[in-house]
């Protein structure tokens, strides 16, 4: 029965794909004309946009070009993409899709038990290809395009990029939001950004959520909750417009998944024997690698949100996630040390995640010292809220702590943006401690407070949705003897 | 016949061999088993969660000897596994009624 | 007996490598004046290049560069080196040697059985290094230099690069194939294209060759099939300049490894067992995560192949990669689910890699929704090639599927490579369905032809000449005990 | 007791961390003015070392810009960043950071016994975070800045980068080192290579040290030994100076590492059981990927360290490390192949690591040829070195051969470079072979002497204290049980 | 002396412990085992190829009791280990003819 | 009732399952064990060290059949599981007192 069901969705999923293709094809042609229209009045959101948030670092950028002039970001001739952004962007695309998979896919599947391992590898992997598909198809087009002040456009974007239409007919333009590189660039590197988002929920469902009822779930966060958030603070939304500071997704990204983590931990219940049966992980090893390759990954993800590779922005980013990250890791080791007695690997590698992601928001923005402090702070307080916090209010079983490390780690990282961002790194931003903006503060807590608010209602009736259709958490039986065998047919040997 | 079954900590492994050997006996089967009883397991740790191992990692030999070199064997495994400290297992000794060698067929005493 | 003959033969390896180099040494200062009467030709021949096949992406490219002057192309200051195309290609050329290793090389283990797991990395890693030295000394030259209209130019590269002597004399040379890079550059881009194909034959060698002749056949191979077929298609050979399409290597690199798989398989035999041993492979996360490396890795196979990134071309063949992959995943997940009920995690790491196959030709000539149905495609495609039609006719044992995903894949991306190349994505393509260009189809297939019937010959002979000198199978006690331990001396353990 | 020393230990370590970070933030504020003068005092050092080793490649480089002019290297408008430059360094950075996590961690993993698999891992990855913070606290400030020919300038920097001062305040600046791209770029590509050095004596220390004695070594080396000695050779030092070739570390990086090594290991002991018990790996499979990612990362290690991508320098340094791993492995496979009669996986791997460290200080001064000759050389040699000499002398027990390959790969590297430099690959370098230059010969040997006599000397002055104050081995008990569930908690299981 | 062998469903291992630890077993020796019997094993997916797994996975327990321990302990492992559904296992009670404490060198009850 | 352990090579596994099968038994419990005898274990090479490993993986097999079945079964392992090579492996027959089938309390033959 639940099998029929789960083959017919699957069923029904590829259909769609195959009917739906072929319909695009044609559809293209005939938006071959129409397009024309849209791509005009987007140009124009593109300048409003440009005017409307000023702040948004992506947008200060986009400000460097020649502004004035729609067709110069719009229709121009291949010669003015900037081959040294164009190749710096192509690499941290890449380097962003490799934190997924494999990195978060060997970093989650590392804290789990043997009996799991496939099914936690399958849920990164699974979730890449339905989430690139979804972003193709319309994800873009709400996220990215059609920002502006009037009607909707703070809200979300329009559907002129529908199955990125204007892409099909022509390789040369480039969005306002990225003007110095194709915009198919863009929309990949952007993707990337759309893909591990919804992926991090994973760590809060491990061990015991339904495979299909995942993939539907991912489908549905993303367009319901990712794509809106992303254009509120980067798409030319509200937020960026309020000049909310979030350089790389402290917010969008994290605090977003983080805040998602939460409610589906709830909703899903905790795992069967959690504090009397053995946790602890099958391959340790698994778990630093893909934080490795996580923190390897990341420099796409902060310094690849410079969106270009001309000036000085890019190196600063590096370099602010590369000094906050290893000082969370050695905050959290010492204060596991100093606590637990023993400094874990799996804590080393938690720490330096928390340090990725609460440097996230910031870089950019803030300077090497400040990087530093927020790593320092990240590394604490992240592995008090990951490991006592939770232990205390024990409500929840955030498996993986996807609310411990992301969601606390980003909202912490966005509000010190807010104290640390300094005008001599990006003259776009002005924090309270370093340029005495304490006005900046207020914006950075409405951004943490939209979007968790935002990111928890979401969560919430999608999951309310799925739970009382196709169910999302597997029989006590399965739970017991193990996802990779009951959902997957496969197990690790040995 | 006798099997002699022998707990013991799994890094006395190669010690005991040679010291059976030495007794004379020229076979055994060893399997990786985890023990329970007076000496406790380790406290593994994650996300700051302790939690006490229950059991331990041992290895268990069983060699089949003839009824005479019984006590020699048991006497081998004794010396050889004892490091004084809890935790250095046990010895048991049943009956065995018959062995045969797969290769020839041989039985009893002449297939050991 | 036998080993004594390994012995012998790799003692004359090392022995004609110790030799052979410092004679190099002393060649290089000959050739020094020598040289530069070939390099004229050379650059005679390069205009020739341009023009026979202008239809070439690479030559497309090429066209781009001031055209008329051959020294502008062969001998320029190195001020003319366009720092972002370098950039980009040298990280294309890395993300490349990536899919090898260790890329490819988990892919297969993860396939095998504990026992073989050593072996089979070994013939990923002992491939790379018997490829690459082997290109430096002679494969480079035969393959993409000396092409032309006249004489063998149209079906092997001249000799003047022996290893590699112009480079030995001038940094700042570059190929009329890639005028906005050093030649040093294009020479390691191409080098890893040339590691990769032959050891993707492994997958149809698994568990039961042996070593010494599986690393003759690898050289034997690169030098008989890749060479010559690299030189029809990219070189400046014939299939080239008729007009086939094929962006970065769905005929060369994957028909072709594909087609030598399935004659070595026939060749090799079953393996032991097969059908009544339980083949499930001993750790599938290792196949997930080199899945997962060679998707990474796949921007520079494909995006890499615009050989800049000066315009619009890398990033379109990005998007279409990342998209026809992530479709192929879902489509192949979706047969399995409905077929076999469960979708396997070595299910979705195929049905990505088959995307990543197909898209190869495609990339770069399609739009994203060509790209789409691509993938699709694929996905549905490979899985039935894979699964069941090599069940059904049950007559090869290709272990880990080379034909079934690289052969098969590859001939359909070049097919509909011929439907869906769209003019308007490159202005060198003009396919079937999108510009109404039905010659292109007959091109395709030329080029699928082709390169089987070569790749199969070649093949079968090399192998047939091995197994009748040293022997190309393991025996069968060693098959049984595995391979690890009696190749290698070394095992996995626990 | 020790443990609460450990405690202490680290609880000082943060506690120093969380109330030095704000300190330093109002320092910022305090150099603000302060910086300006050091600021051109520097301007005026980068002059003086711009004369006076323009031999080295780095600043050879430099040279190529407007170096009258201390403003255009010092103050200029972000438009002067050569984008392809910064993305290149950018990708580089991050290639090499993979080169210590995952890469070097998974390599010595997969040569240990799996009581220690998570220890050793342990090692890379609190490494990285220890010397990450110290290069920004005051490494970098040491190692690459106020070189020169007056006072202390050869043998050791200046204080004035002391929290990277400079950068906190201007992030247009750029480094007399590195001319087209950010300092921060620069700074952070010097800190991988930072992290990688000290991080490879691990090898020699492996399954018996304790790991609060390890961090600790790992940051007093950094400063006592590689930061001065970095200085001399690349950070306008005395080495540098007076010529001594060094393109990408061979002395600086592998043969210090590898010198430390040595001394380590004989200061700490050879580990119980060795030669009685079997000390096979539990899965080498970790090792050849770890191999594969450090020959992937490598390119940026040695192609990167032409710190620029628009000439013909980074190519031709990629080429001739791709050519010489790639013999070196094959020439150590050869060589266990007729000894041992079998080629083992960690051997080839073993081997691709001989030929990159031999590699790196040659590669950009050598063509192809030497290259491939300088390989060979590399995969015999270390394999002598590691197994047979290592034996036949046997007062060291060198773990997992750091001596063996990098410090005897490092030496050897640094004598072949001054062999088969050539002046046509790179203007700034003449060798004994190809250019009849036989004095650059004595400079080599006095660059391994020194950095022979300097590493092991401060090596053991640092091991010798932390022996007698701290301890620096484990208990027996411990040894024998693991280091894993001891040190850190955590078993790898199965 | 009884040797007590039970053969249960792994996630049953910690209540069997408890049991018998509660019915005076103060030491046992376990081993991860496959066992093949009316219950089937899993079906594998290999490449769309279904393979059905002989075997299911058990945990073996060995306690050695005294004589008089025996039936209890019997009683405890079928307690707790017993789901009512196929594959709950099998106990077997075999002689023992002598125990050993290494440590101590104690022989019969008093080394168990 | 009595217990058969045979001790075999692994890739016999299957062959002595059906053998036994075909003679009546209904079930068995196998577990992964290291072997020392006659044979040789293997050498394994580490940077060039050769090192000679002691023991053999072998499958032991355990299975408890009423005293009727006792010859039966050892006949069909001898027989599936010879090679004629050394390390086929050996028998032994011990004597067991008691079996309960845990889930349904059955006791003696009626349990196997
Ligand atoms: N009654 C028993 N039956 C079977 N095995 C036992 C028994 N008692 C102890 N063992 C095994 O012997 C090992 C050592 O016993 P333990 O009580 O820990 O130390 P000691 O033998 O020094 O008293 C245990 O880990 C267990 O594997
Ligand atoms: N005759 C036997 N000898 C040894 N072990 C047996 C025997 N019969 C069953 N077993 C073990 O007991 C387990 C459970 O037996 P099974 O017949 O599957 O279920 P049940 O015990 O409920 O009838 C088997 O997996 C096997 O390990
Ligand atoms: N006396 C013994 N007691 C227990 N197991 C034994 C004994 N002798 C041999 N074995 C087991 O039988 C296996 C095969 O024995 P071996 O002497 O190698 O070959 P064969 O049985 O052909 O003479 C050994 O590896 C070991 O596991």
């Amino acid at each position: 029965m639940k099998l029929l069901g789960i083959q017919r969705l699957a069923g029904l999923a590829i259909a769609a794909m195959i009917i739906g293709a072929p319909l695009a094809a044609v559809a293209q042609n005939v938006t071959n004309a129409a397009t024309n229209a849209p791509a005009a009045a987007n140009a124009a959101d593109a300048n409003a946009t440009n005017d409307a948030n000023a702040t948004n670092a992506a947008n200060a950028t986009a400000a460097a070009a020649p502004a004035g002039n729609p067709d110069a970001t719009h229709d121009y001739s291949k010669d003015s993409v900037n081959s040294g952004d164009d190749a710096w962007m192509l690499t941290s695309s890449v380097l962003v899709l490799m934190m997924t998979i494999p990195g978060l896919a060997l970093f989650y599947a590392g804290m789990v038990r043997k009996k799991n391992i496939l099914a936690t590898i399958a849920q990164s992997f699974g979730a890449t290809a339905v989430i690139a598909v979804a972003w193709m198809v319309i994800g873009y087009s709400i996220a990215f395009t059609g920002g502006g002040t009037t009607g909707m456009q703070p809200f979300v974007g329009g559907f002129q990029y529908f199955l990125l239409a204007p892409l099909n007919l022509d390789i040369n333009i480039a969005s306002p939001l990225a003007p110095t590189i194709p915009e198919t660039v863009y929309m990949f590197f952007q993707m990337t950004f759309a893909i591990i988002t919804p992926a991090l929920i994973a760590g809060a469902l491990a061990d015991r959520m339904k495979y299909s009822a995942f993939l539907l779930f991912m489908f549905f966060w993303l367009i319901l909750v990712y794509c809106p958030v992303a254009h509120w603070v980067w798409g030319g939304g509200w937020l960026g417009a309020k000049g909310a500071l979030d350089y790389a997704g402290g917010t969008v990204v994290h605090l977003n998944a983080g805040t998602a983590g939460l409610v589906a931990a709830i909703m899903l219940g905790k795992r069967k024997g959690l504090g009397t049966e053995n946790f602890a992980p099958f391959n340790p090893a698994y778990a630093v690698i893909g934080a490795s390759l996580l923190w390897v990954g990341w420099f796409g993800f902060n310094a690849g949100s410079a969106v270009e590779a001309h000036d000085g922005q890019a190196g600063m980013a590096a370099a602010a996630t590369q000094i906050a990250t290893a000082a969370a890791t050695l905050a959290w080791m010492g204060m596991e040390w100093m606590i637990a007695k023993k400094p874990t690997v799996i804590g080393m590698a938690s720490g330096a995640v928390a340090g990725l992601v609460a440097i996230t928001p910031a870089s950019g923005y803030v300077n090497p010292t400040g990087a530093l402090i927020i790593g320092i702070a990240a590394g604490v307080v992240c592995y008090f809220a990951a490991v006592h916090v939770k232990k205390m209010l024990g409500f929840y079983d955030d498996a993986l702590d996807c609310w411990g490390v992301h969601g606390v780690g980003g909202a912490l990282g966005a509000i010190m943006t807010g104290m640390f961002a300094s005008n001599k790194i990006n003259s776009a931003s002005h924090g309270w401690l370093t340029d005495g903006n304490i006005g900046q503060m207020g914006l950075q807590f409405l951004d943490v407070g939209a979007v968790f608010l935002w990111s928890g209602l979401g969560t919430f009736i999608i999951l309310a949705v799925l739970k009382y259709t196709i169910g999302i958490r597997v029989s006590e039986d399965v739970e017991v003897e193990g996802l990779d065998i009951n959902l997957h047919g496969e197990v690790v040997q040995g | 016949m006798k099997l002699i079954i022998a707990v013991v900590k799994p890094f006395k492994l190669d010690e005991v061999r040679e010291a059976l050997v030495g007794a004379g006996v020229e076979g055994l089967t060893v399997s990786e088993v985890k023990g329970y009883g007076r000496q406790k397991g380790h406290t593994e740790i994650y996300r700051g969660a302790e939690y006490q191992v229950t059991f331990v990692p041992k290895v268990k030999l069983e060699a089949v000897v003839d009824d005479a070199g019984a006590a020699g064997a048991v006497e081998a495994i004794k010396s050889a596994a004892g490091t004084g400290k809890i935790g250095d297992g046990k010895i048991f000794v049943l009956n065995v009624e018959e062995a045969v060698r797969i290769r020839t067929g041989e039985t009893g005493a002449a297939a050991l």
